[in-house]
This record gives structure tokens, C-alpha cells and sequence, in this order.
């Protein structure tokens, strides 16, 4: 049971530090900031919450499991939160689109 | 020139500092000298001297109280510098909020924020109160009652946040955590001992651990007070300033 | 091999060499003053790491914790007081800022020591911050 | 033990505490400020002077506190150098913020006063608790309330190039601190203490010869950015010239010299002479900065135009003198660096303020602007005139009295080379002083460049500049009254 527990944990944590680090490359690799709010946002909610689930698995049915949750709900709120207002900030400020230097010049297939 | 002089003197000191780390004592060893010297003495004995669960809180406060005190006179001293660099906003001078970013906050974040800033504000509460038995304090409380203020400002604006916490509250809070040590200094003063001792001059004997305790818990909510009031003052203090550059470009 | 048991000291070491980097070459004032942050929060965990102890807990006497096993209180107070002290100068000097950009409108700090420079010739080359 | 034992703390959280309720006063009433903050500073010379002759011969005065023993607690520690320091730094900004009043209100926008007060006296606090401190890492923490508050104080003026001095003076003295910081965080690590005499102890059977060495290093590199030692200089005259005259006292006779006396406690009291050959190699480098350090300050403060950076070029100079006298590591050389600081702090305090009467009445910064400044103000110049004999070390002042030692001092020690250097810096003061005196006292001025109702500045601001001559000529005449406790404590220190 332990040792079950134990594993389920790790992998979660795992899989939340995967996402960490897929969305901190991509936020380095992205070329602009619509793109690379793409990633980022990321990090937050699935990497984070993962490893909030998992540290919740490994701690059980205890008072931590508690404060684990309430971390959790924050995090989600306030990181869809910040993307949300960075995104529309971005947007209404006009800050332009990412588009493909070389051959395809043009048309709006940027972002 | 200068590029390369400055990356060699840094190449050099790289080198020096890499050299002293491969011949410093083994990390996380207990022979260390560092785990071995003044600590068993703190680890040991700090709960029945300070009366404190939490030894960092017992030592700060307590055992290395003086260095705190500089540090609260720091945040003071930050303070007055950055007012004296920019100058403090005029009372009564923000007359309302003119919203001159191109983009006013949505509602989705206005929402957020309200909803947030009491339970941060809480939340910097319990960390002030329970520095004394868990990890936390007054500076950590006091960041987050400021961080927590940034958040409102940056999203509702100056006008409304410093008609929440007005000048006139937050000029005599400032110096808060340098006066309530000083006073709880003058208080060993006068029960006897030296300065800057935990201890109430004619109290019962059995009451004074307590008390001591009392008197902790009071130093936090100083220091966490001061330190709140002094980020909030320094950060409308730059908020004006932003948008007299704004009204000037 | 001391240096690869002690990488949290290497790693704090080669930390403060980049902020130091970062002070000195970089022309950007922000930058400069990023580059400070970096050089004290490179010392904060040299200093956390000199306190680490192995299989340590956390220094409160709560329940049953053993006083031989607990981590090293003494840097996490000193640091308490050096991430005040870092907060301070990075809050006096942003305020600089603000005021040097107002009143010259640029942040690159070549620009802003060639403009007009007072009487001090001599004093030019700020640059060698430590040298 | 009497009361007297609490006065060390009391003399440095009085400025402190006086700091802190000094807003209150200038909200209530804001003409009362000036006056209000002359009564911590008082008090703690005051103090000062009510220790004198009570700390044991040979010894120090410690002081616990919270009452927790050393290595546990936080240690005052005041010896006799410690208190003939906090003794010249009461008097220096006690005078300089007498002086301030009048200066302060031309200078200073009235919104930053009472900020001006409030940093003024964190500053002489700091400074008074930077000196006396027996704790290496209280040390840090005063030292970043004094660099705080005079980078505040450079740039109170808040004109373009205030700011930018101030800027400069930011970017040299933050790394600095915090080079200082990681060398108490090596030293921590192979000691475990924090206390100055509990390290000495520990570092004497310490086998951690390279961290102790490199920790040295970096103590010398962090505070020889504070005290301006040569390589390490350029913030120094574009702060001490931009800054107001009073602070450019402050920051000139005092704060250079406070860190500089810290390098002496970090030297003597905890790496102490049974470590010598821990920071042998160290103390040659710094020997050559300093001579370095003495010659180029002379000859940059000889091509100067303008009056103040002349001054703060002398700054650097001198300096160089007190960094001689502490590495020639005999008990004559470090009476003679204590005795330079007391007479350097006066001196350069004096010709600060001067500079700062001719600024007040007429605006005149370059050197030229002063032919014939006598004829107008006769009491300014000359204390100008007393203040730059000492400072070239002329027999009936202190300075004569200092050198004189810092020479035999480094002529004990056997080096020679050292003493010409001091000899031929004194020549190099004697061309830059002498050239003012001259086109004072000498020289005609332009017709209209000294016609003015008013005669000299106000006695307010005549009477620190002439308190603080006269204290050159006072310690140059009655220096027997000093120098023998200066040299036991010396001896005691080495």
C-alpha cells in the first residue's frame, strides 16, 4: 500500500516537473508573446497542480491534505488569472503578431 | 578593453572562489565546524531560554535580537531613502484615478483580486502570529500584506488602494517595528538586565515565560506591521513618480 | 573530489560570478541592478547550503523532534536580515532609476556617464565595480 | 559595573530611536526639526565623554546583549581606539548638523528636510554602531544602514547629477557589501562563530588556511569599495564633490574612515597577529595600493578646477595614508592611522564646510572664483587656511603629529620606500593647499566678484568650521594628551 502510494506519488511529481519543463523551454524557444504565454501558462496549472496532487497522494488523509487543496484552488485561479490579463494587455496594446521570416511572408498565419 | 580587463578579473576570482569551495569542510556533514561550535547550545537549549518552539524565531529575536533591530532600522532607512530620492506623495493630492494605461484591468482580474487580497491579507496574518511556533515571522507576513497591496494597485489603481490605506495610517505605522524593539529593550532596561533582555522587571516567576512569549508575538506584529507599511509607502511613493513621467512624456 | 560534494557552494560561487558579470559588463542599468540581485541571492544559498545537514529537519520544537537532526538555524537568521538589506538597495536604487530616466531618458549607462560629465574627469570608468 | 556600562548602547540607539520619531516632529512642527535632531547626537556625545577613563587600562568595556554571553549573543565590544573613534564621530556630526541648518535650507527642496534629518541621523547612528560592535555579522548590518543612508544623502538634492553620483556610488558599494557579506559567510563556515574575539580564538586552530585567506580577500576588496582605497576610488569624487557640503564632511572625515577602522578590527581583532601569515600576502598588496593611492590622489587633486573634487581627491590621498600607517603593523604606525583619522576627519570636515560657505554666500565652486576671497570672508578662509596646514602636516597641528608617526611607524618596520611616499604626499598636499591659500589671501579678485552687503556666512554656520580648526590645532598642541593611550591601545591591539 505504502510503496504503491509511494510510486503514484512520484510519477505525479514527475509528470509535473515534466511540464515545467517543456513550458520553460518553450517559453525561452517562442518567438513572441502570445506564443510563448502558450507554454508558460502551462507551468502553472498542470506542471504545479501536479505536483501539488501528488504531494496530497503522498501525504494521505492528514491536515496537509487540506492546506495542499487550498494552495491548489489558488494556484488556479490566479495563474488563469495572470494569463488571462497578460494575454488581453498584449493584445489590446497592439503588440504584433510573431510571423514567419524568409519564404512565407505575410498572411496572417502568425501567432 | 575594459570588457576584457572585467572578464578576466571575474575569470580570476571565478577561479579563486571554486578553489576555496573544493577546500571548505564536506557540506552537510555533522563534524562540521559550523554544526559543531555555537549550535547544540541554540538547538538545545533555545525552547526553555527564549521560549520559542521555532529556534530561527528565537534566534533572531532573541539571541541575535540586536542584528533584527538593525535590520527594521534597514527597512526604516530604506524608506526614508526612497522618500527622500522621489519625495512623498502630497496628502490629499490624488485626486481620483485617471486610468492612463491603453488597457483598463477586465473584469475577470478585478474580480480576482478582490476575491484574493482578503484571504492573502489572512494568510500574512497568520504568518505574523506564528512565527513564534512554525515557520514565519513578521518580515515574511509583513511582504505579503505588501505584496498584496502591489497586486490591488496595480489592478484597481493608486487612488483607490491609498484611500484603503491612507497616509495617515501608514505614516505612524512606519517606524512601528524600530519603536516597539526599542521599548521592549528599554523594558530589560528597567527589570535589570541588558538591553535588548526578554523579560517583564517584576513579574511573578512563573508567569514570565508567558509573558516572554508575549512579548515575541508583540515584537512580530511590530516588525510585520512596520515592515508592510514601509513596502507600501515606498511603492506609492514610485507609483506617483511613474505617472508624473507618464504625464510629462 | 571536495568540489563535486560541495556543488551547492560551487553552484552559489559561479551564481555570484554572473551577477558580478552582469554588473560590471552589462550597460542597462536594470540590468545592472539584476545582476546585483543575482550576486546576493547567489550568497543567500551559499548560505542555506552552509546549514544543510544531512537527513535534517526543520529547527522547531514541535512533538517529538530530535535536537541533534535539526538543520542549522543560524544562517536562515542571518539571511532573514540580508534579503532585507538586498530588498532595500534594490528599492532605493529603482527609485534612482526612475529619476535618472526622467531626467536624462535612458537607461543605458554609458549614455548616462558621457552626458555633460561634472568637473571629475578622472572618474569615468564606473565600470570596474570591485575590480 | 555601574550604570555606565549601558551608555556604548544607549550612545547608538539614541540617533537611531531619534531618527525613527523624527517624522512625527516634522509633521507637527516642522521648524522644530533641526533643532530636535541635535538632541540624540548631543547626547550621545555626551555619553561619550562621561566614558572616557572608564574602561579599564589595556582592556575593553563588553557588553551582552539580551544579556547572552558571547559566542551565543551579540557582543558590544568598546576599547579605548574603538572609543576615541565614536568619540571623534559624535563631535564631527554633531558639529556638521549644527552647520547643516543654515546649508540645508539652499540645497534642500523643503519637501526633504525632515528625510534629510532622519537619514543624517540613522547615518551618525550607524556609524557609532559600525564602530563599536563586537560582531562581525552586526557589522554588516550597520554598515548597510550607513551605505544606505548616504547613498540617500548624496542624492538629496535630487538634481540630475546628485542622482547620478549616487547611482555610481550604488553600483560600486552594493557589490561590495555583498562581497563583504560572503566573506563573514566563509569565515562562519570554517568557525562556526560570528564573534569577533571567539573567531580570533577559533582561526588560530583552524586548519582551513585557503578560506580564511580568501574570506581576507574579499573583506579587503568589500571594504576597501567603502573606504575608497585607491583602485577602488572613482565613486568617491563624484560623490563627495556633488553631494551637500555637510554630508561631503560626513562622508569624507568620517565614513571612509569608519570603514577603514573596520578593516583594522577585522585585521587585528579576528584574523590577529598569530594569523599574521594568513594575510601577509594581503596586507603588502593593500600597502601598494595605498602608496599608490597617496601619489595619485595628490597629483589628480592638483589638476583639479573645482574646489570640493580637489578636496575629495585630497580625500583619496589621505586615505592612503591611513591604509600605510595600519600595514606597517607596529604600534607607532597604528597610533599614527588612529591619529590621522581624528585629524583627517577635522580637517577635511573643516575644508568641506568652507567650500560649503563660499557655495552658501556666492555660489563659487572652481578655484579660481576665489581670488581674493579673504577681503569678504575673512573667518571662512581662514579656517580654510588652518584646516589645509594640517592637512599638509605643518608642525604646530595634528597632521604634523600623525604623519610624524605614520612615519616612524613605517620606518620601525623597515620600509623605506613607504616613508619617501609619505614624505613626498606631504609635498603634494603643500602644491594643492598652498595654491588655494594663494589665490585667497594673494591674489586680487575680478571688481565685482566679492561686492556684497553681507560680510561672512552667519556665526550658525562660522562657529563649526572654526570649532573644527581650532580642534586641528588643539590635538597638534596638546597631543601628549592622546598619543600615550593611543599607543598603549595600539600595542594592546597588535
Amino acid at each position: 500500500m505504502s510503496a504503491a502510494r509511494d510510486i503514484v506519488a512520484g510519477a505525479l511529481c514527475c509528470i509535473g516537473t515534466f511540464f515545467f519543463l517543456v513550458g520553460t523551454t518553450g517559453l525561452l524557444r517562442m518567438p513572441d508573446v502570445f506564443t510563448r504565454l502558450h507554454p508558460s501558462t502551462k507551468c502553472d496549472t498542470l506542471g504545479a497542480c501536479s505536483v501539488i496532487v501528488g504531494m496530497a497522494v503522498y501525504s494521505g488523509w492528514s491536515w496537509e491534505l487540506c492546506k495542499l487543496v487550498v494552495i491548489a484552488c489558488f494556484l488556479l485561479l490566479s495563474s488563469a488569472t495572470c494569463g488571462h490579463a497578460i494575454g488581453r494587455s498584449a493584445l489590446r496594446r497592439n503588440i504584433p503578431y510573431w510571423r514567419r521570416q524568409g519564404k512565407e511572408t505575410g498572411d496572417g498565419n502568425g501567432a | 578593453m575594459k570588457r576584457v580587463l572585467s572578464l578576466f578579473f571575474i575569470a580570476a576570482l571565478g577561479v579563486l572562489l571554486l578553489y576555496v569551495v573544493a577546500s571548505m569542510p564536506p557540506m552537510g556533514d555533522p563534524q562540521t565546524p559550523t554544526a559543531t561550535h555555537v549550535i547544540p547550545r541554540y538547538l538545545e537549549r533555545a525552547e526553555e531560554e527564549t521560549h520559542t518552539e521555532n529556534v530561527i524565531t528565537g534566534v533572531i529575536l532573541n539571541y541575535r535580537g540586536y542584528d533584527t533591530m538593525g535590520e527594521v532600522t534597514v527597512i526604516f532607512c530604506a524608506l526614508a531613502a526612497v522618500l527622500a530620492v522621489l519625495g512623498r506623495e502630497r496628502r490629499g493630492r490624488i485626486r481620483g484615478f485617471v486610468d492612463r494605461s491603453p488597457v483598463p484591468s477586465s473584469t475577470i482580474v478585478r474580480t480576482m483580486v478582490r476575491f484574493m487580497v482578503p484571504f492573502i491579507i489572512l494568510f500574512s496574518v497568520y504568518t505574523i502570529l506564528h512565527g513564534e511556533i512554525s515557520p514565519g515571522g513578521g518580515f515574511q507576513g509583513g511582504a505579503i500584506i505588501g505584496g498584496s497591496m502591489i497586486i490591488f494597485t496595480t489592478v484597481f489603481g493608486l487612488y483607490e488602494s491609498s484611500r484603503r490605506i491612507p497616509q495617515k495610517v501608514r505614516a505612524p505605522l512606519e517606524g512601528s517595528a524600530v519603536i516597539v524593539f526599542f521599548l521592549v529593550g528599554a523594558l530589560g532596561l528597567v527589570g535589570g538586565g541588558n538591553f535588548l533582555t526578554y523579560a517583564w522587571p517584576h513579574a511573578a516567576r512563573g508567569l514570565q515565560p508567558a509573558l516572554v512569549t508575549w512579548l515575541t508575538v508583540l515584537v512580530e506584529v511590530g516588525i510585520g506591521l512596520g515592515g508592510a507599511m514601509v513596502l507600501i509607502s515606498i511603492l506609492f511613493a514610485m507609483i506617483r513618480e511613474e505617472e508624473e513621467i507618464a504625464l510629462t512624456a | 573530489m571536495r568540489l563535486l560534494h560541495n556543488y551547492h557552494y560551487a553552484a552559489a560561487m559561479a551564481l555570484f560570478c554572473i551577477g558580478l558579470y552582469t554588473v560590471i559588463v552589462r550597460r542597462n542599468i536594470i540590468k545592472k541592478l539584476i545582476g546585483l540581485n543575482i550576486m546576493e541571492t547567489s550568497v543567500f544559498f551559499f548560505y542555506i547550503s552552509l546549514g544543510y545537514l544531512d537527513g535534517g529537519v526543520a529547527p522547531i520544537h514541535a512533538g517529538s523532534a530530535d535536537p541533534a537532526r535539526m538543520v542549522n538555524p543560524i544562517p536562515q537568521a542571518l539571511i532573514l536580515t540580508g534579503i532585507v538589506v538586498a530588498l532595500s538597495v534594490t528599492a532605493l536604487a529603482l527609485s534612482m532609476v526612475i529619476l535618472l530616466y526622467r531626467q536624462y531618458g535612458t537607461l543605458d549607462v554609458d549614455r548616462l556617464m558621457r552626458e555633460e560629465e561634472p568637473a571629475a574627469e578622472g572618474a569615468a570608468g564606473e565600470g570596474e565595480g570591485g575590480a | 559595573m555601574g550604570a555606565w556600562r549601558h551608555f556604548p548602547i544607549f550612545m547608538i540607539t539614541l540617533p537611531l530611536l531619534g531618527a525613527v520619531l523624527m517624522p512625527f516632529l516634522g509633521y507637527l512642527r516642522e521648524r522644530w526639526v533641526p533643532y530636535a535632531a541635535l538632541l540624540p547626537l548631543a547626547a550621545s556625545t555626551l555619553l561619550g565623554f562621561l566614558l572616557v577613563g572608564r574602561i579599564p587600562a589595556g582592556d575593553h568595556l563588553s557588553y551582552h546583549l539580551g544579556g547572552w554571553e558571547p559566542p551565543f549573543g551579540i557582543e558590544i565590544r568598546v576599547d579605548h581606539v574603538g572609543l576615541f573613534l565614536m568619540l571623534v564621530v559624535c563631535a564631527i556630526t554633531l558639529l556638521a548638523l549644527v552647520y547643516s541648518r543654515r546649508y540645508i535650507e539652499k540645497e534642500v527642496s523643503p519637501g526633504r528636510r525632515t528625510a534629510y534629518y532622519v537619514l543624517y541621523l540613522l547615518m551618525s547612528g550607524a556609524m557609532l554602531g559600525f564602530t563599536a560592535t563586537g560582531d562581525i555579522f552586526n557589522l554588516f548590518v550597520f554598515m548597510e544602514i550607513l551605505a544606505l543612508s548616504s547613498y540617500a544623502l548624496v542624492a538629496i538634492t535630487g538634481n540630475r547629477n546628485a542622482v547620478r553620483a549616487a547611482f555610481k556610488y550604488v553600483l560600486m558599494g552594493a557589490p561590495s557589501s555583498i562581497m563583504v557579506l560572503l566573506a563573514v559567510g566563509f569565515l562562519y563556515s570554517v568557525t562556526g562563530t560570528l564573534n569577533m574575539a571567539d573567531l580570533a580564538s577559533r582561526i588560530a586552530e583552524s586548519g582551513y588556511t585557503e578560506v580564511l585567506v580568501v574570506s581576507y580577500i574579499l573583506f579587503v576588496i568589500g571594504f576597501g569599495v567603502k573606504a575608497a582605497l585607491f583602485p577602488l576610488h572613482m565613486w568617491l569624487p563624484d560623490a563627495h564633490s556633488i553631494a551637500p557640503s555637510p554630508i561631503s564632511a560626513l562622508l569624507s572625515g568620517l565614513l571612509v574612515e569608519v570603514c577603514a577602522f573596520a578593516l583594522v578590527r577585522i585585521t587585528f581583532s579576528v584574523f590577529t597577529r598569530s594569523a599574521t601569515d594568513l594575510v601577509g600576502g594581503t596586507a603588502d598588496a593593500v600597502g601598494v595600493a595605498a602608496a599608490a593611492a597617496v601619489l595619485y590622489g595628490g597629483i589628480m587633486a592638483i589638476t583639479q578646477k573645482d574646489l570640493k573634487v580637489m578636496i575629495a581627491y585630497s580625500t583619496v590621498s589621505h586615505i592612503g595614508y591611513i591604509f600605510l600607517g595600519i600595514t606597517a603593523f607596529t604600534a607607532e604606525g597604528l597610533t599614527g592611522a588612529m591619529y590621522h583619522m581624528l585629524d583627517h576627519g577635522l580637517a577635511k570636515a573643516c575644508l568641506f564646510l568652507c567650500a560649503g560657505n563660499f557655495i552658501y554666500l556666492k555660489g563659487y565652486r572652481r578655484i579660481e572664483e576665489l581670488r581674493g576671497a579673504w577681503r569678504q570672508m575673512p573667518w571662512t578662509c581662514f579656517a580654510f587656511a588652518l584646516a589645509s596646514i594640517s592637512v599638509i602636516g605643518i608642525p604646530p597641528t595634528a597632521g604634523f603629529i600623525s604623519k610624524w608617526y605614520l612615519i616612524l611607524g613605517n620606518i620601525r618596520a623597515g620600509k623605506w620606500l613607504y616613508t619617501i611616499v609619505l614624505l613626498s604626499g606631504s609635498i603634494l598636499a603643500a602644491v594643492y593647499c598652498l595654491r588655494i591659500i594663494y589665490y585667497m589671501f594673494f591674489q586680487a579678485g575680478k571688481e565685482e566678484a566679492w561686492e556684497d552687503a553681507s560680510r561672512d556666512v552667519p556665526p550658525g554656520m562660522l562657529v563649526p568650521v572654526w570649532a573644527l580648526s581650532l580642534g586641528t590645532l588643539f590635538f597638534g598642541v596638546f597631543s601628549y594628551l592622546l598619543i600615550p593611550s593611543l599607543l598603549k591601545a595600539s600595542a594592546y591591539l597588535l
